[in-house]
């Protein structure tokens, strides 16, 4: 009907290939978009945004412990809906040098009668102190499965680096509480079941 | 060096253009309905995509009224909060994807192949499939208004959780529309780069396009660009809704922030989506009333350029109380900043070319005068919000709606209409009704600023943007707002008046319609018949 | 290279006399003014994220 | 023209208003804190610049509209670049906004700096309330917007504070520094404050922080700032600035309060209490949602007069209301409810609306199962 469709083929394959180009960018840009979740993870662990925190172990760093200053850090343990358990922390503040590593219990108690699965998702405040928290071991690095009943305690092992900003010298560790859910809780049982691990 | 033909018809062909369907054998079209269902004539795709934005226009400022009528006064007279939120959301909603972008690709539709001397789009079929996709999309949105639990009524910008776990069972369809809407979008994009890339009358350079048709090409890369984001982003919400997946919950180790991170990478684009291509059409309109060329062509193209590129750069001052760390703020802080220069850019070009003009007042220049002026006040509030100390008091304010109310309403839709007024003789081949025309610009004009200038006020004084009911101080700023609302809507049935009469009839237009009007759109005769440019024209440069 | 970057710098002022301008594009080279404008684009941000990151320390 | 007189308009209402007159809900607050007042300077100063730009770009814009009119015959010029001229209009504006940026960074940095604060102040939002706790001081409770129901209907005339009036408002010291730390339970909500140019939001299992330091004495008002469904126009914030004995008095009178309290829970309370004190806590804490009658407004808020499930298990019922429900605006109440309150409200909802199981929980039987 018109001057595209009539002929002019040299017209024709520009377009094409212009409409392909298009359509590549498109792909691209929406796997970019999916790309950027890990991408915000990895982001957000480099500097520190939002508080989010290495989700692995880190190693204790040998360093000389700076005596000239202490930093207090506080613990607050806080229920998301649907977990019926309680959290406790032994202590809901403590002092500690920069590069001085300390431990902290907490007790987890499902008071139910059914198994369940919880997860404690870390925060930290300020963010510009998140670089400077190395967590040697923590229950936040895992999911936690609790009998009716059953009372566990759990360690949190930490460092602040030496390098804390001067300005410092107070951080605030949250941890919210949530159920994992049940379907989800089944397959990583049935996961652990096969490597034979205790559950 | 302005990209112009000089006033008289400089084509080869142009007398070939003038009767329409002769020459070449064109299929009769379908009669009927089925002939707007199946045509892939550029011209008339133009026509659905306007009409269908105008009806949007009207059912988004329905919602508007329902909500200025719930703000009158203090106290819950109307509706009940939850239907106040949908009607918020589905106001910014339809506003944004139905009635602006629509409006914008009716235009690029209608005036792009007409000004680079193209017979139509690169592929007409697509586009035929691309508009119709979107009454789909939008006849599915508004359905949801009647589903158990409503509509969205999480704001058109749905953060999550409030969009997610705690939505109304509707929001599955509302994603599914706006991916709809959004396939929509991208679509027309890719057809509108393929024909501005591929089909420019021979000799017509970039550097000698019509600046509608740069601000168009730019947008298009944007779509491109951010589209997918949003997808990316709804189809996320979809997962994290209907099949337990946790991006953006925090009980599985997601991150709400991080919705708002990936939505503000697709909205700040989108924001310039909306105005770009309204820079294009002012530019047009302002050098053809002041009868001077642009001021500054090259530098126009530029600023546009540097805007878009500007504004993958600042998305995260929409999120400034978030808590993100200093430096981040700080950053985009800094890169918001800068957009006032290009911006700035570009509103001193338009005042130059005013500059020792010959300047007549013909309604779409009346619509572009007060585009500069109104838009400029929305930059200069923008210019505020960006100073991130501030904006920890601005944020989520009616500032906030004011500054963005600015921008679009006398910005983006005053364009729309000064481009609609503008092209109207060419579409019709009739001049719209002059007199109704000044009436519906006056009454426009003080309508949005009745509207939106105290929101300014109520902002600063401290009333919280997207609620329905708010203090005694707010009452007398939302009362005049109120007010100003039903004005302003009210005189658009001016508009539509005005619009179905130049249909009709009126005084008829030449070809070449405004005496300085220069682009190639001019050369054909007026009304444009259906088919044009069947034979390439030959573009001379204009020798001013 | 260095007319190429003198180019880039004035678009991104938006200033560029005539003259130049015609120069430029009868050069026909799109593909390092693109370039060079994606590299300074990248620059720009590197200031500017650097100044950030320097005076939020 | 027009819209250039009603802009001037404002722009002059402004200028030519005091300070004092300002504050007087044309214009953003000055504020009671150092910073408040920091940020309200800032804000003038770049409305300054805004205007005086404006005026001279408007000022050429109209003269060149009104001189250069076709109608009176006026002949265009054919110039249509100049680079001297767009160096100059580029240059400037950078200038100037380098000249802002400057000052807006030294704030930011002192807005960042949350050291060596004296109370550390956590706030919850919840839909629709806010939830503040004194850490380490053992006192928490919940703010909720007291404006009844019926002025909001039309019913009653509106009071002095209308929708920006609570229950129990926060309590801070002046002249010390006082740390907040926001989250939320389960939507994202913003806690502002315009007098302490304090606005943060509250992210569900992420924390925050700001800070404030209070200069006045005084009652401070504030609403949340953040779309947060249907009640987010009701959940405003009060603050009661005291003196700082006063407030030491304050907090020791509250600890003492809750120390009492704590006491209660040995006790056997007889059902009339309980229904008593679980009405009070009904209508605060659980009617924004479940409605004021029990009826809720379903399918979001399920109805409570005549749940079957709930009537049937009064285990399920309360753990529901300790625990939450995951997923839903169903928070749990285990460590934001003392035992009284949640034994008094399970009664409460067991006996209330036509709900007549006639079962009661005892604050003890309550308190045993959150293990205390």
């Amino acid at each position: 009907m018109s001057r595209i469709e009539m002929g002019n083929d040299d017209q024709r394959s520009a377009i094409r290939r212009t409409v392909w180009r298009s359509v590549a960018a498109l792909v691209g840009m929406f796997a970019f978009a999916f790309a950027l979740v890990p991408l915000y993870d990895v982001f957000c662990e480099v500097t520190g945004i939002n508080g989010k925190v290495e989700t692995s172990a880190q190693a204790l760093v040998n360093e000389e412990i700076d005596d000239s200053r202490y930093v207090t850090v506080q613990f607050i343990t806080r229920n998301g809906s649907g977990l019926p358990w309680r959290m406790d922390v032994e202590t809901r503040q403590i002092r500690v040098h920069p590069g001085q590593s300390a431990e902290v219990n907490f007790t987890f108690n499902n008071q139910s009668d059914g198994v369940s699965w919880g997860r404690a998702v870390p925060s930290v405040s300020p963010s510009s102190a998140t670089r400077h928290l190395r967590k040697v071991s923590c229950f936040c690095f895992d999911e936690q499965r609790l009998e009716a009943g059953e009372r566990l305690e759990l360690p949190l092992v930490f460092q602040l680096a030496r390098d804390l900003p001067e300005e410092v010298n107070s951080v605030t560790l949250v941890y919210t509480l949530y159920p994992v859910e049940t379907r989800k809780a089944q397959l990583q049982a049935g996961a652990k079941v096969l490597e034979g691990d205790e559950v | 060096m302005a990209p112009k033909v000089p006033p008289q018809p400089s084509l080869e062909q142009s007398s070939t253009a003038t009767a329409a369907g002769h020459g070449l054998a064109h299929a009769a079209p379908p009669k009927g309905i089925l002939r707007w269902l199946l045509t892939t004539n550029h011209k008339e795709i133009g026509s659905l995509y306007l009409i269908f934005s105008l009806i949007m226009f009207f059912i988004g400022g329905i919602f508007a009224l329902v909500v200025r009528a719930e703000l009158y006064q203090p106290g819950m007279q109307l509706i009940q909060p939850e239907f106040f939120n949908q009607m918020t959301t589905m106001h910014g909603l339809i506003m944004v994807f139905a009635a602006v972008m629509p409006a914008f690709t009716g235009l690029a539709n209608w005036m792009i192949p007409l000004q680079i001397g193209a017979p139509d789009m690169a592929l007409p079929r697509l586009n035929n499939f691309s508009f119709w996709l979107l009454p789909v999309a939008f006849i599915l949105l508004l359905s949801t208004l009647f589903m158990p639990g409503g509509g969205p009524n999480f704001g058109w910008t749905f953060y999550a959780p409030l969009s997610t776990t705690y939505a109304p069972p509707s929001t599955t369809i509302f994603i599914l529309s706006l991916h709809i809407a959004g396939i929509s979008s991208i679509l027309g994009a890719i057809n509108i780069i393929a024909t501005i890339l591929n089909m420019r009358a021979p000799g017509m350079r970039m550097m000698d396009m019509p600046l509608f048709v740069w601000t168009w090409l730019i947008t298009s890369f944007l779509l491109i660009a951010v589209m997918p984001v949003l997808a990316g982003v709804i189809t996320m919400m979809l997962m994290d809704i209907n099949f337990g997946t946790s991006f953006f919950d925090a009980a599985g180790g997601g991150d709400p922030v991080l919705f708002q991170h990936l939505f503000w990478f697709f909205g700040h684009p989108e924001v310039y989506i909306m105005i770009l291509p309204a820079f294009g059409i002012v530019s047009a309109i302002i050098p053809t009333f002041a009868r001077k060329p642009l001021f500054g062509y090259a530098s126009m193209v530029y600023a546009t350029a540097s805007i878009a590129i500007l504004s993958f750069l600042v998305w995260a001052h929409h999120m400034f109380v978030v808590g993100l760390p200093l430096a981040a703020t700080l950053f985009f802080m800094y890169t918001t900043m800068l957009i006032a220069v290009p911006t700035g850019v570009k509103v001193f070009n338009w005042i130059t070319t005013l500059f020792r003009g010959s300047i007549s007042f013909e309604p779409p220049m009346l619509f572009a005068l007060a585009f500069v002026v109104l838009f400029t006040i929305g930059g200069f509030s923008g210019l505020m919000l960006a100073i991130a100390p501030a904006d920890f008091q601005y944020h989520d304010t009616y500032f906030v709606v004011a500054h963005f109310h600015y921008v679009l309403v006398p910005g983006a839709v005053f364009a729309i209409m000064a481009g609609v007024y503008y092209w109207l003789p060419k579409w019709t081949g009739h001049y719209p009704h002059e007199r109704l025309a000044q009436w519906h610009f006056w009454l426009s004009v003080i309508g949005v600023n009745l509207t939106f200038f105290p929101m300014h006020f109520s902002g600063l004084a401290g009333m919280p943007r997207r609620i329905p009911d708010y203090a005694l101080q707010f009452a007398d700023f939302n009362l005049v707002s109120s007010l100003g609302a039903f004005l302003f809507g009210f005189s658009q049935l001016l508009f539509v008046a005005v619009v179905i009469l130049c249909v009709r009839g009126g005084r008829k237009a030449p070809a070449q319609a405004w005496d300085y009007a220069e682009d190639l759109e001019w050369t054909v005769p007026s009304p444009a018949p259906l088919h044009t440019f069947e034979t390439p024209p030959t573009y001379q440069r204009p020798a001013h | 290279m260095w007319t190429v970057i003198k180019s880039v710098l004035a678009a991104f002022f938006g200033v560029q006399k005539e003259q130049q301008r015609r120069e430029d594009f009868e050069q026909g080279r799109p593909g390092a003014f693109i370039v060079t404008g994606l590299v300074m684009a990248a620059f720009l941000v590197g200031i500017l994220a650097f100044v950030a990151i320097l005076v939020s320390r | 023209m027009r819209t250039l007189l009603v802009w001037l308009a404002g722009a002059l209402s402004l200028a030519g208003s005091s300070q004092a007159a300002l504050a007087s809900g044309w214009n953003m607050p000055v504020g009671v804190t150092d910073l408040s007042r920091e940020i309200y300077n800032l804000h003038m100063t770049i409305f300054w610049i805004c205007v005086v730009i404006g005026v001279i770009v408007f000022a050429v814009m109209f003269y060149s509209l009104i001189r250069y009119r076709h109608a009176k015959g006026a002949k265009a010029a054919n110039f249509h670049e100049n680079t001297t001229v767009e160096v100059i209009w580029t240059a400037i504006p950078l200038l100037i906004l380098v000249g802002m940026a400057v000052p807006a960074t030294a704030t930011l940095k002192k807005m960042y700096d949350t050291s060596d604060a004296e109370l550390d102040v956590m706030v919850t939002g919840q839909q629709w309330r806010w939830h503040y706790e004194y850490l380490g001081e053992d006192v928490a409770f919940t703010s909720n917007m007291s404006t009844p129901r019926a002025q909001i209907r039309g019913d009653e005339p509106f009071g002095e504070n209308y929708l920006l009036e609570v229950d129990q408002p926060l309590v801070l010291p002046i002249n010390r520094k006082v740390r907040f730390l926001f989250t939320a339970d389960d939507v994202i909500h913003a806690w502002w404050v315009p007098d302490f140019a304090v606005k943060q939001d509250t992210i569900p299992g992420f924390i925050n922080e700001n800070w404030v330091r209070i200069n006045e004495p005084g009652i401070y008002r504030g609403q949340c700032a953040e779309l947060c469904g249907r009640d987010h126009a009701f959940m405003p914030i009060v603050v009661h600035a005291m003196e700082e004995d006063d407030f030491d008095t304050w907090l020791a009178e509250r600890k003492e309060a809750a120390a009492e309290e704590a006491l209660g829970v040995e006790r056997e309370w007889q059902k009339e209490e309980l229904m008593e004190r679980g009405e009070a806590v009904y209508a605060s804490i659980c009617a924004s949602c479940h409605q004021p009658d029990g009826e809720g407004s379903p399918p979001a808020f399920p109805a409570l007069a005549g749940n079957q499930r709930m009537l049937e298990d009064r285990e399920w019922h309360t753990n529901v209301i300790i625990d939450g429900v995951s997923g839903t605006a169903m928070p749990a109440f285990r460590s934001t409810l003392n035992p009284v309150e949640l034994a008094a409200v399970v009664t409460y909802t067991r006996n209330a609306w036509g709900n007549d199981t006639g079962s009661e929980v005892q604050p003890s039987t309550i308190a045993q199962r959150l293990g205390q």
